[in-house]
């Protein structure tokens, strides 16, 4: 158990509150700063690419967690953000300038899906979503003079000044700085004012505007906010894809984005990491599985994204609460170890509640 | 000038055969949203099952087509039960997007199973009803289409029926809409719930065991839940003549910018129409407005 | 890398969970068909290995399975990688690395494109355009038809078809009257066909791949439109439309750059083909299943003729002129830029449920 | 006692107000007044548009006509989100808190209207920012103090007791600092003793933070015992007022809803 | 003469937290009983365990003789217990009417619902008025009418309250009082009701409990109950009702502990 003796407000809404906390994270950060002493490419390119998924998913966690808006088309803003920075790269926009304006164009893009946002919630704005990243996706497979079309555009090497950040570790350090960039500055806004109107906005919409919340531009600038964020991970996708077609950015990344946050666990920026990690890394663990299972089963079609499939519905069956759910639980157990009662999280019967009203 | 009149008119005919096979999907999805609220992303693939499943009583087993489409509903929807009884129960009091995950999962697990039991070649069987043809009014369309139409006006007129009159069609829609409170006047929620999905898994075998020739039986029959999905939300999520007035409407939108408009629009045009629409009746064009009372 | 003493670790990425599943099994099998025959004896001494990954269509999933293969099986060449979107993401990536990359089964004019045209990559697939640019000059010339109709699937391989479409009607004077898109996954093709009968073609060019090739000649069937001529392109002209076809697809015409072996094919070297398939994995090979083995079977030679100590750039220095030709091929066949050469296309037509040559093989269109 | 002075024109006044969903007519032709500084008590049979009036000048439903004018602006016109601004703060029947958030953000939530900063500050936490939201902080707590909700601080709303929602409701209300505090039926669901705390909250808001009350209410002890007038409304109009005894002695409120 | 429901030593947990502990209580046939309590001590909880709601975490509750804890609540609420849950559970989204009829959907006598729905609609003309306006849409006092109005059509043996006067006014809670009175002496259907209106509950029901912090701290009749001075002082408002200002203390007294 820990009890708070905080002279000061401030104390009170310190990031990390606790010595422990600070000491833990502390050394998360000093083991991902080391890691490309030691690791492998191969290992730095699959944690480069868990940290660009991270980042898309603390974008879509900030809508979907947090006002509650629900999206089956970010692909579309990672697509438009990757597109949009190799466009840039290609008119020698260096990356510096060039990665925050793929934001900003991709944050202008979720504006305009924020409009319809306002009027339209629940699954219709799933499907609104839905409906604009396919057209998305035909727009840049027609669009040929800027998305090079169906058959692709090339990305140019990161670079900052004439240093490359092509190879693995320099590309590691790059996304892992924007990664916590973009944590921090999410950590922040969302304790401030804007994160607890777009949790108000979530929650109740009646008192929101009771308390003078504009629920309609919160819910429009959430999206562009999101939509900003991811369109920074798709940018830094795009050197990690290295060459961009329309085919990487279908429903399927848009559902796995969805996955990531629900997952991870609904309004929690941790859950969207872990989700994110969860996620991407499910495929690589399922090719490393396969050698293991017999050949019979191993030769099979359509294992993967059984596999796949299957982890997912034992996640939406079992932890309810998602990732960060299970890690609340196991701190909860751990700090309170000798109290611990073993039906604590026995689960209740459950009702399910309408949500047409949203 | 009488030929374009003509083109127009083959045009629609088309658009309304297309436009039945996607209301006929959308009916099952509405189905179940409007009995349990969870929208069922597996429904194409239920579809898939179906076919497949056809396919090897036809074609393997040699059984006649009425003998096996009987068998592919009743298996579709013992597996819907199933599903419903061993898996989607146990979300109750989630938030309704739990609902969409989990069926997504079982989507993929469905789709890989199909291609672990079956392999993931296409494949093709007969119908009574396969290379003929029928001619309306000087418009020809397929005996199977026509199938496929009247079955989707059939389901949409029992259904509706079902639902507005009878008292299990009430309290189906009642545990919808508060389902602790359906608990308590004495509905079998869950029974009830799993009765449901059995019976959109017999529209799914319907569907998919018509559809399949037509497309071929082939994993990717599950993407027409994506058009089914718009139809829906075209006509207003848990309307039952919505869904098949949206089907209609997206099969024809797509049939008419086909011909009329530029290429590359056609698939964006239905798409663009919903968003449209959703923007001026945020609940689809037959969907009710649910305004909350504070 | 990739070559121990004991053995060469040779790696291919397939859509085994996508949309494009259907055709990856047959790949899969063949290679390692012609890999077990070649560790009989090994090259040089050495055994292949094949290690397969999952690309699922989609160019992420290729990117790490890609990454995968270099960086952590550091693997000699990649083979028979499966996709136009996967391809293009990771060609450029695994010759950058050192890797060979062998016969993609991708658009090859973009692949070599993405690739720079490295010295690393050879396509051994038949260029989209150029085949149906030299098959549909053959029609204009052979069958006077004139108004030429499109109906092409939205992506990279539909931008090709149509550069065929326009580079084969240019030298009559003719561009195509009508074109009409369709996407994967879709389920009916009426809309496009009627697009087809407003412009009142004569010729209908099918882009299509198995299931659209069977969805469109269903719906002229349907129309009753007799006087129209259905010509499919390179995917679209394999067994299985005519198997899964039947009535629907009799009539159609098809343009292909390898030969087709039914059942009762009289080549014996086919013949023993099928049956060794047919033996090991109990189902009926099909071109693509042939294909593959033809690939890899030309790359092994590769391997053989580069000697003991191969390396990537002796390899592809020696690959340059090993010649292949067998049952797959109408002739021999050897390398141009890296590409295969020449591309020849046989004109064919399904007849009585079976693909049936109508017309000897025309010359490729040089570039 | 406390004799609500009216010097000035009234702080809220509704003039000939209607509203009608369809057929339904909520309100029709209510007009009534409010006076600074004064408890005003609402009641009226279930059904007799109470509700719909406080929505109505709360901007949730637009009136079919009629004016609704606070400190001389006419508020029909006026954004929703914009009420809190003018000073009008409310709770609702149904408790409409933020579930899944604390006590402590709830709280924090009705101090939106005040200055936090702008976005990109936020961001970067600056210590402007760390200022205001102390500033805040102080503000909730204060309120904090004043409806003892200092047990429940960091508690999270779901699985709180009805009871104590209810007063985070009043406190969120209390935060954005109003000039009129609408209450919808505050003591529905409270105890006898909670009610009688609740009856001291209110008159504490009243004389000491200088906020005028509107409330609508069934429980009679509550409002004999703080509000200096009462209005009892039936079929969307006004049946009788006066002062609570007068109200409650007159035989057209008894037949209607005191009942004998 | 035999309990109609008999609970024995009945615990309920939220996760970490005890919400009731070794609860007894006894409804006879025929008898109204009353639970008081302050809030937050468990009498929703109660009700809920009873209902088949929630389950349980030990004890057993005897319906009949029969043990129904652990059931589903659409099973209990077919063997005749019927509780009209906190916060009016209607379907928001169906008319009044269909409202209702869910509440007969266990019954097969469509004369007696048919009678049942004239009485209800005759005890609420309110609801005659608004019957094909959704649910949902009903004033807060409608929609309490609405949800007893359902439960009285489920023809129950044991009609469970929870806390029916919510929301009414005081015309409709005496109303409210004296039409389950009658629903009692006419048809023997007992009654267990939860309400925070201490006077009128203990004015019309025969026995009474207490419940404090999730156990049961008085039993009695209501007689008796109202006598007692501590139930006085913290449910009848005991005396204090005059106004604030003047000689009443004004310090916050809490006679319950939580
Ligand atoms: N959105 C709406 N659509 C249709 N009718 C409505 C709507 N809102 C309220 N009503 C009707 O208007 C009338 C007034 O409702 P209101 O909620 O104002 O009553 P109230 O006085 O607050 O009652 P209570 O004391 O029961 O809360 C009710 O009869 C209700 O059915
Ligand atoms: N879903 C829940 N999760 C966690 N705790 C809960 C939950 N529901 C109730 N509790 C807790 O259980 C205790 C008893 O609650 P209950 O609702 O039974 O009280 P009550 O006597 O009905 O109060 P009220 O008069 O407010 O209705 C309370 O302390 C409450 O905080
Ligand atoms: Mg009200
Ligand atoms: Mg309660």
């Amino acid at each position: 158990m820990k009890f708070d003796y905080n002279t000061r407000y401030r104390d009170g809404f310190a990031l990390l509150r606790h010595a422990d906390q600070r000491v833990l994270y502390g050394l998360l950060l000093a083991a991902l700063l080391l890691t490309p002493l030691f690791a492998t490419p191969f290992l730095l390119g699959e944690l480069t690419y868990v940290f660009i998924l991270c980042v898309a998913s603390m974008g879509l966690m900030a809508l979907t967690g947090f006002t509650g808006q629900v999206s089956l088309g970010h692909a579309a803003f990672v697509a438009i953000g990757a597109y949009a920075h190799a466009y840039a790269l290609s008119k020698g926009v260096p990356l510096l300038l060039s990665l925050p304006l793929a934001a900003l164009v991709t944050g202008l893009a979720g504006l305009l899906v924020g409009i319809p946002a306002i009027r339209v919630s629940g699954l219709y704005l799933a499907m609104v979503t839905m409906a604009f990243a396919i057209i998305v996706e035909q727009l840049i497979g027609h669009w040929d003079s800027v998305t090079g079309g169906f058959t692709g555009l090339a990305v140019e090497d990161p670079r900052i000044a004439g240093w490359s950040l092509g190879g693995p570790k320099a590309f590691y350090y790059l996304c892992l700085v924007v990664l916590v960039a973009v944590l921090l500055g999410l950590l922040n806004l969302l304790r401030s004012a804007i994160g607890r109107a777009f949790v108000g906005v979530r929650d109740s919409e009646a008192a929101a505007y009771s308390l003078g919340i504009h629920v309609n531009a919160v819910k429009a600038s959430a999206f562009a906010l999101s939509a900003a964020i991811t369109g920074l991970a798709g940018a830094l996708l795009a050197h990690h894809i290295k060459y961009l077609t329309p085919d990487g950015f279908t429903l399927l990344l848009s559902l796995e984005l969805v996955l990531m946050v629900v997952i991870g666990g609904l309004g929690s920026l941790r859950g969207a990491i872990l989700g994110a990690v969860l996620i991407s890394l499910l495929p690589t663990a399922i090719s490393r599985i396969k050698p293991m299972l017999p050949e019979s089963v191993a030769k099979q079609f359509g294992l993967e994204i059984f596999i796949f499939g299957l982890v997912l519905a034992l996640f939406v069956l079992f932890e309810p609460a998602g990732l960060n759910g299970r890690w609340l639980k196991l701190r909860a157990l751990f700090e309170s170890f000798p109290l611990y009662r073993r039906d604590t999280f026995k689960r209740q019967k459950r009702y399910m509640k309408s949500e047409r009203y949203r | 000038m009488n030929s374009s009149l003509q083109v127009f008119a083959q045009l629609t005919a088309n658009g309304i055969a297309v436009g039945a096979i996607y209301a006929l999907v959308a009916l099952g999805i509405v189905l179940i949203y409007k009995a349990t609220e969870v929208l069922n992303f597996a429904h194409g693939d239920l579809l898939v099952v179906s076919a497949f499943t056809a396919w090897g009583l036809i074609t393997v087993m040699g059984l006649p087509f009425w003998l096996a489409m009987l068998i592919t509903v009743a298996m579709a929807s013992l597996l819907a039960y199933g599903l419903d009884a061993l898996v989607i129960r146990r979300i109750a009091g989630q938030p309704q997007f739990a609902g969409v995950m989990l069926t997504i999962a079982l989507a993929f697990m469905l789709r890989g199973l199909v291609s672990m039991v079956f392999g993931p070649e296409s494949r093709n069987y007969a119908t009574p009803w396969t290379n003929q043809t029928a001619e309306v009014g000087g418009l020809v369309v397929t005996q199977l289409q026509l199938v496929i139409l009247g079955f989707a006006l059939a389901v949409t007129v029992v259904l509706f029926l079902f639902f507005r009159h009878t008292r299990l069609g009430v309290a189906m829609q009642a545990a919808s809409q508060n389902q602790l409170a359906a608990y308590l006047n004495g509905v079998r929620v869950k029974r009830v719930n799993s009765l449901v999905w059995a019976l959109a898994g017999a529209t799914a075998a319907v569907a998919g065991v018509l559809l399949a020739p037509i497309t071929l039986v082939d994993i990717s029959l599950w993407f027409v839940t994506l058009k089914a999905l718009a139809a829906l939300v075209l006509g207003g999520f848990g309307s039952i003549p919505g869904a098949i007035l949206g089907g209609l409407l997206i099969g024809l939108i797509e049939q008419y910018a086909g011909v009329y408009m530029p290429q590359g629009t056609k698939d964006i045009v239905a798409y663009l129409v919903l968003i449209a629409v959703l923007i001026i009746r945020p609940r689809g064009l037959l969907g009710e407005a649910h305004g909350r009372r504070v | 890398a990739g070559v121990s003493d004991t053995e060469i670790v040779i790696g291919t990425h397939l859509d085994l969970s996508g949309p494009t599943a259907a055709g990856s099994p047959m790949l899969r099998n063949a290679m390692q068909m012609r890999i077990d025959e070649a560790n009989v004896k090994g090259v040089h001494g050495r055994k292949l290995r094949l290690v397969t990954e999952d690309n699922g269509s989609q160019p992420q999933l290729a990117v790490r399975a890609v990454q995968k293969l270099i960086r952590s099986d550091n693997v000699f060449a990649i083979v028979n990688s499966f996709g136009s979107g996967p391809n293009a993401a990771t060609v450029k990536m695994a010759t950058d690395a050192g890797v060979v990359v062998f016969g993609p089964w991708a658009a090859s004019a973009i692949i070599q494109k993405v690739a720079g045209n490295s010295p690393l990559l050879f396509t051994t697939v038949q260029n989209y355009d150029t085949t149906t640019a030299t098959g549909l000059s053959w029609a204009v010339k052979n069958w006077g038809v004139k108004r030429i109709g499109v109906i092409y699937q939205e992506g990279p391989f539909g931008d090709l078809i149509r550069a065929g479409v326009s580079a084969g009607l240019k030298d009559a004077g003719l561009s195509p009257v009508a074109e009409a898109a369709y996407k994967v996954g879709d389920i009916d093709f009426s809309s496009q066909v009627a697009r087809m009968k407003a412009a009142n073609v004569d010729l209908i060019l099918a882009g299509t791949v198995v299931r659209e090739t069977v969805g469109v000649m269903a719906e002229v069937k349907k129309l009753g439109w007799n006087d129209v001529k259905v010509v499919t392109s390179l995917p679209g002209r394999s067994s299985i439309v005519a198997r899964l076809g039947k009535d629907a697809v009799e009539g159609l015409y098809g343009l292909g750059g390898w030969k087709l072996h039914d059942n009762d094919t009289t080549d014996a070297a086919a013949k023993k083909f099928q049956a060794d398939y047919k033996a090991r994995f109990n189902q009926d090979a099909d071109e693509n299943a042939a294909n593959a083995y033809s690939y890899l079977d030309w790359f092994i030679a590769g391997l053989e003729a580069a000697g003991r100590n191969v390396t990537a750039e002796s390899f592809a220095k020696t690959m340059q002129s090993v010649p292949h030709q067998d049952f797959t091929t109408y002739t021999r066949q050897s390398w141009a830029n890296n590409h295969v050469t020449p591309e020849l296309v046989s004109i064919d037509q399904v007849r009585a449920g079976r693909w049936v040559q109508i017309a000897a093989p025309v010359g490729g269109i040089v570039k | 006692m406390s004799t609500p002075s009216t010097p000035h024109a009234p702080l809220l006044s509704v003039r000939d107000l209607s509203l009608s969903f369809g057929g339904v007519k909520a309100i029709a032709g209510l007009s009534l007044e409010v006076n600074v500084g004064e408890v005003l008590a609402v009641i009226g049979p279930n059904g007799a548009g109470k509700t719909s009036m406080l929505n109505t000048v709360t901007r949730v439903f637009d009136p079919t006509a009629g004016q609704i004018v606070f400190k001389g602006q006419d508020l029909t016109q006026v954004p929703r989100h914009r009420i809190a601004a003018h000073g009008i703060a409310r709770t609702f029947q149904n408790i409409e808190l933020f579930e899944a958030a604390t006590v402590m953000d709830n709280l924090l939530l009705g101090r939106h209207r005040f200055d936090h900063g702008a976005w990109w500050q936020q961001v970067l936490r600056t210590p402007a920012v760390t200022r205001l939201e102390e500033e805040a902080r102080a503000a909730a707590e204060e309120v904090i103090e004043f409806l003892e909700l200092s047990p429940w601080r960091n508690a999270v709303i779901a699985g709180l007791p009805y009871g104590v929602r209810k007063v985070v409701e009043l406190g969120r209300a209390l935060c954005t600092q109003p000039e009129l505090l609408f209450l919808d039926e505050p003591a529905s669901g409270l105890n006898p003793e909670e009610t009688r705390d609740l009856a001291f909250w209110i008159d504490d808001i009243r004389t000491d933070l200088g906020i005028t009350v509107v409330m609508v209410e069934h429980d009679m002890s509550l409002v004999s015992a703080v509000a200096d007038r009462v209005i009892c409304m039936a079929q969307g109009a006004v049946l009788s007022q006066g002062t609570p005894a007068q109200v409650q002695a007159d035989p057209v409120v008894i037949a209607a809803y005191l009942g004998a | 003469m035999q309990a109609l429901l008999q609970v024995k030593n009945l615990e309920t947990w939220y996760g970490p937290i005890a919400a009731m502990q070794g609860v007894n209580i006894e409804v006879r046939p025929g008898r109204m009983v009353a639970v008081l309590g302050a809030n937050g001590a468990g009498k929703t909880t109660l009700l809920n365990t009873l209902a088949g709601v929630i389950d349980p975490f030990k004890g057993q509750v005897l319906f009949l003789g029969q043990a129904v804890h652990g059931l589903d609540a659409d099973e209990v609420c077919r063997r005749g217990l019927v509780l009209v849950p906190e916060g009016r559970q209607v379907f928001p989204f169906l008319s009044v009417r269909d409202n209702l009829a869910m509440g007969a959907y266990t019954r097969r006598d469509t004369d007696g619902v048919i009678r049942d729905l004239e009485r209800v609609f005759q005890w609420f003309p309110r609801l005659k008025e608004r019957e094909q306006q959704h649910a949902g849409l009903l004033s807060g006092g409608e929609q309490q009418m609405l949800a007893i109005g359902r439960a009285v059509l489920a023809q129950p043996r044991l009609l469970m309250l929870d806390e029916p006067s919510l929301g009414l006014s005081p015309l409709l809670t005496k109303e409210i009082f004296s039409i389950i009175c009658r629903i009692r002496d006419e048809t023997g259907t007992a009654i267990l009701v939860v309400e925070q209106n201490a006077a009128i509950a203990l004015a019309h029901a025969d026995d009474g409990y207490i419940m404090e912090l999730g156990r049961i701290v008085a039993a009695d009749t209501c007689e008796a109950l109202s006598r007692k001075a501590d139930v006085q002082s913290s449910y009848l408002g005991g005396g204090e009702q005059q106004g604030l200002s003047g000689t009443t203390q004004r310090w916050k007294r809490r006679k319950t502990w939580r």
